[in-house]
């Protein structure tokens, strides 16, 4: 099995951006700069859901809208991601709709997932983004088998999977580019460095600081973008997707970028981090910066901006109305999808459950009463 | 009919569910040029390619992990772990990804990956070669657990599975490989996850079983007819979901109960058997029900004769059962 | 004696075995600077440094893995799992590795690591932050198995965990680490590892149960007294070794018995119960044994209070066993 | 955390070599001629016993004794090894006894592990050799526990962990790096890369074809030895482990060398390689290698060479029939060692054993009968 063999060098994205002819177009920079605007607005009001006791987890991904949006709009429609639970921005530039987001993050009878899992452990079958789940790591493996499968079946798409400076030290983070490195799974590893897993600064998550040169160890290569820069995060993830289309084989894809939150709505970050490091991120901010450059090119102005602003928020304000206002799942679907068929044993477990609740007269929580 | 070992039928119906699908395929480790260290997969790479029969790196962690990336793309993945007794590293695959996949996702997703694996000892294998945890899995909601008994149950069991729509860790007794013979027909056919199997009808002692305990509860019954007690077996083939109808039947129709297993006997799959009976039949039981089990130790080395049930100690539990 | 909560016993009990012993170390994620996430660890590293209080990378594996290796040494380290659910990746150092070291060497090496892990439901958690495993533990040989549901206990067992020769899986039911108050005497004490506590005496009806569970017994215990029904409840605290005693003693007293588990109900630690009542106890039985668990599906999110088996739910199954 | 980084470089031993001022000396080499030798003797022999049912598993380590006696003779008492299954070389020059070796073979009275593991898993505490299990990987993650410990305990010693290549494909090989590198634990990871994990070819574990390369991701050197040069084995080690013992942190040591014989008793390697390939390596037998050396200094000739053999195949043969006439592990003792206490529940199972076994009148086999 002859497979072409990287020098071990890591290429940085400017180099990787020199080589495909162009940036991203006006449009498509307009677009990315609509969708991390999105993020940044959900973010907020998810926090402030949250504390108001409306949705009861929240993980907010502020400061990384760039190295989620751009990396997301540079894949195809038919290409597969396995975002994580911090990929707000992903999932919006993706095209779920604004419902479909929020729904989960209330569980109730208009969330796709039916209310089986935590705010922001999302799955949108439909937009091939795969059910997430809290174990760190996991979907690194199952991306890499599903790119696999790709391959195997002859499609000319990459299947791409997210993930932070954490998970890099977990099993599946091992296999998972093990894997691609010996089948050359048509895969892109977009790890989101931001720096921090939860209170781990990535500089004791490991000792190697360079985590795209961690490709290095499998045999393909790893490219170090700045993640704030949401153009070099669109070339950079374009290259590597049309070398993986091509038969090139896996990248590694870091984005360096930070975590301006807390880790999430359970979290208090001052505990551990210094407020300069916090603020001096905030400069970098990517929307500003992408703002910045739509000006440069005369495609945007402040009008613009505060009618965009204003538009996505009352499209925020109005989803969040109608989905607060969906009815809860029913007791009964709990034991649904435990399996494609009801088992008998399974089956009695639900009628001896419907029959406590009507002997009961209902099974109600703080959280209001769950119908049948 | 061809008369065949376990081995030989599970590689037929290997053979025959990548020949009817062209979208099965095969991963683990020495399961391509080696054919498995056992032989099971002995001759499909030959005939299927490197693509669909994959000699994977040594990452039982990687094995299912890709295996459920396959599933979910629309492969039917047959991931091979080479003991039961390594399926550890994929233990948070199995039970975080591969058990709640379907359900944690509202029923987006579907996970149907087999997960192959021999298990139980008598091959003089120790601790990491012999073990019976078929427990971890029956107690993971989202898992089906078969363990055939049979060469013509583990080609039709096989072939369920690999049809099915829900993952499923298929346990293969490894001592019965070369040692159980039987009739498997030519033609293709399945048995269904879930029912129980009768082994053989009794009326004095209904005696529970699966997996590789099944044959050695045959001979303690022939014994035990000897001494006039008539045993009832049942092979439960499949853990989960289990066949409480079988269970409750069975254990009615004699009031005195046997379970079987080979595994350590502290919540093992036979204190559920246990708990059903109570449950469902106590009006009608005459005696306790009677556990056999792996003892509570590591599973050793020279000494795994004495610590895996055999047909005396069955037979002590019988009569146990009869005599109470 | 001074009233703490349960984060406060088990902080006390770490701080105190941290100074009593120079070889107890602490290590796991975000247990360092951030306390852990629950703040159990609150004040360990400020005060004996970095070396003896790590911040580990996000590995279950390298965390239990190393631990393993410094108990080998000589440490006596406390490996945390930040959720029960997250133990996973580390699952075959502790079945493969922790829990048969000695065995596997004769006895010539042994592993006395405590490995802590918050579990259960209750803190809309879903899937992932609110599992009961125990059943696992129990089901290795090898390792012992803690669930302490009050903070006397909570500090005696982890005192008789970190002081002990062997591997200890020490559960923290973490819907009870704000929830319950009790009193902890000044004074250092030990809980030992093994016996069960009467949690109040009764001559109706058996509960058997651990953890959070406990809590809900006793108020469901309380409504069956109106009713007339005078309960017996037992906190099993240590699921291995069991008190095999303490579980006879307690079903032949009422021979109506119910077993209340947090977990899904196949294949639980409340099978196990139940098979023990039945081997040593039926002959008393005037009632099947109740088991009362969590149904056989993943955890669920916004359903979790029907999941979970709550005071209603336990008293169905008292009135059932009492009324039989 | 400031820790030193290195370039990423990975060294050849010969460079390393040539940074410590002289090989190892001739008593040295020569001690190590001898336990090769044992060593090689021993896998003869081994071999030999399995197919005649004496005893029921071998795993030879025929190719590779250089990679283990040298690793081995290079480092203090009081360092700790952790040895893989085949590391009968290691074992054997860290000073175990034939007999206590054996012993392990059969599994019988002697046997320091009272019989409860295969042949090949032993355990020899007194000489800091730690118990070995079958799961590939997982001593990788202990032995940088106990560097840990050694650490924070003041000692100047080190810990070794040997395992194949097949082995850097598991959990615990990125775990156990990445621990050492971040707490620069005085590790040495000795990986013996023979070619083969069982029927997998190196070249299809990892597309990393530079198996020491891999320790850059976890920030610390590698260095890639000639494994069937016992010197240059030996002054690699000693190398590491003196950096490790000033405080230099970790490394990765790939001895590169061969599995001339079957992965195991088990096992029949003729199905899945190459007659051809094994030739070669044959050609390249590390014992002869070092006999050259030794003869070259005039340290060694051809009557020496057949007196040793002599010496040492009688002293396996002595020890063979001493070992084998052991009594046999009592029933009893199954439940010793499960905790440092037999509890009261296993204490009920072992009454229940035994009164089976005298009801039984013996519990046998054809392996022989077992006493109480
Ligand atoms: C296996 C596992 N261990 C621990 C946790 C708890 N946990 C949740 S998020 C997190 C940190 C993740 O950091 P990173 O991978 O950098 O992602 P980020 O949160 O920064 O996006 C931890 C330790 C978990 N979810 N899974
Ligand atoms: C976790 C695990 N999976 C599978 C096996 C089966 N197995 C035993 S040895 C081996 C190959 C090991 O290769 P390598 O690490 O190169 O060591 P070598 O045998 O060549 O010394 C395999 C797959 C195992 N022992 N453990
Ligand atoms: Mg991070
Ligand atoms: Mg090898």
């Amino acid at each position: 099995m002859a497979r072409p063999r990287t020098n071990g060098a890591t290429r940085t994205a400017k180099r990787e951006a020199s080589s495909v002819q162009r940036g991203p177009d006006g449009a498509t920079l307009l677009r990315m700069y609509e969708a991390m605007l999105l993020t940044r607005l959900i973010d907020e009001r998810g926090i402030k859901l949250q504390r108001q006791g409306r949705i009861r987890f929240f993980v907010p991904c502020m400061g990384q809208e760039a190295a989620q949006v751009a990396y997301a709009m540079a894949l195809q429609d038919d290409d597969w991601i396995y975002p994580s639970y911090r990929d707000t921005g992903t999932i919006l530039a993706r095209g779920v709709p604004l419902t479909e987001y929020l729904a989960q993050l209330w569980g109730n009878g208009l969330d796709l997932s039916k209310g089986r899992q935590m705010p922001n452990h999302f799955a949108f079958a439909d937009r091939r983004l795969v059910s997430i789940s809290s174990p760190i790591g996991t979907q690194i493996s199952q991306a890499v088998g599903t790119a696999m499968a790709m391959k195997r079946k002859g499609a000319k798409t990459v299947c791409a999977v997210s993930f932070g400076d954490g998970a890099t030290s977990s099993n599946d983070f091992h296999a998972g580019m093990n894997f691609a490195g010996v089948y050359q799974a048509p895969c892109l590893f977009v790890c989101q460095n931001n720096h921090w897993a939860i209170s781990l600064p990535v500089s004791e998550q490991t000792a190697q600081s360079d985590l795209a040169s961690k490709a290095d160890a499998y045999g393909f290569e790893g490219v170090k973008v700045d993640g704030n820069d949401a153009a070099a995060v669109y070339q950079a993830t374009l290259a590597a997707a049309h070398r993986a289309r091509e038969g090139g084989g896996p990248t590694l894809l870091e984005m360096v970028t930070y975590r301006i939150g807390a880790h999430s709505s359970s979290d208090d970050a001052t505990k551990y981090r210094d407020a300069e490091e916090v603020e001096d991120w905030k400069s970098k901010d990517p929307i500003p910066r992408l703002c910045a450059v739509l000006e440069e090119r005369g495609a945007w102005d402040a009008k613009r901006d505060a009618a965009l602003r204003e538009r996505l928020t009352k499209a925020v304000a109005d989803a969040v109305d109608a989905v607060e206002k969906a009815p809860q799942i029913g007791v009964a679907s709990m034991f649904d999808d435990v399996y494609g068929r009801v088992p008998p044993f399974l089956e009695e477990q639900r009628e001896s459950l419907l029959d406590e609740v009507k002997e009961r007269g209902g099974i109600g929580t703080g959280h209001g009463e769950f119908p049948l | 009919m061809a008369t065949l070992n376990l081995i030989q039928a599970l590689n037929k119906g290997l053979h025959e569910e990548m020949e009817r699908n062209g979208d099965v395929v095969l991963l683990g480790e020495d399961v391509g040029r080696r054919g498995g260290v056992f032989g099971t997969t002995e001759g499909l790479q030959a005939k299927f390619g490197r693509e669909r029969v994959m000699d994977t790196p040594l990452s039982e962690c990687g094995i299912v992990g890709t295996a459920i990336g396959m599933a979910l793309y629309g492969l039917r993945p047959i991931a091979e772990i080479q003991f039961l007794d390594f399926i550890y590293p994929a233990f948070d695959q199995i039970v975080s990804e591969l058990a709640k996949m379907r359900y944690r996702s509202g029923g987006q997703y579907t996970c149907p990956v087999v997960v192959r694996a021999p298990s139980g000892g008598g091959i003089a294998g120790g601790h990491y070669h012999s073990q019976s945890s078929e427990a971890y899995f029956a107690h993971t909601p989202g898992l089906q657990v078969v363990i055939p008994s049979t060469p013509h149950d583990a080609k039709g069991l096989l072939a369920s599975a690999v049809r099915g729509e829900d993952p499923v860790i298929f346990l293969e007794p490894k001592i019965l490989y070369r040692a159980v013979k039987g009739e498997v027909p030519d033609g293709d056919y399945t048995v269904p996850i879930g029912p129980s199997r009768i082994v053989r009808e009794g009326k004095d002692v209904t005696v529970f079983s699966w997996g590789a305990m099944v044959r050695v509860c045959e001979t303690a019954a022939d014994e035990a007819a000897k001494e006039g007690i008539d045993c009832h077996i049942v092979d439960l083939r499949t853990l989960v979901p289990v066949d409480v109808a079988g269970i409750e039947e069975g254990a009615k129709r004699t009031g005195r109960v046997v379970v079987v297993q080979e595994a350590p006997r502290t919540c093992g799959y036979g204190a559920e058997v246990s708990a059903l009976v109570s449950e469902r039949a106590i009006e009608y039981l005459e005696s306790p029900v009677v556990r056999v089990a792996g003892f509570d130790t590591p599973f050793p080395y020279t000494l795994e004769h004495v610590y895996m049930p055999d047909a005396h100690r069955v037979l002590r539990a019988i009569r146990k059962a009869a005599g109470f």
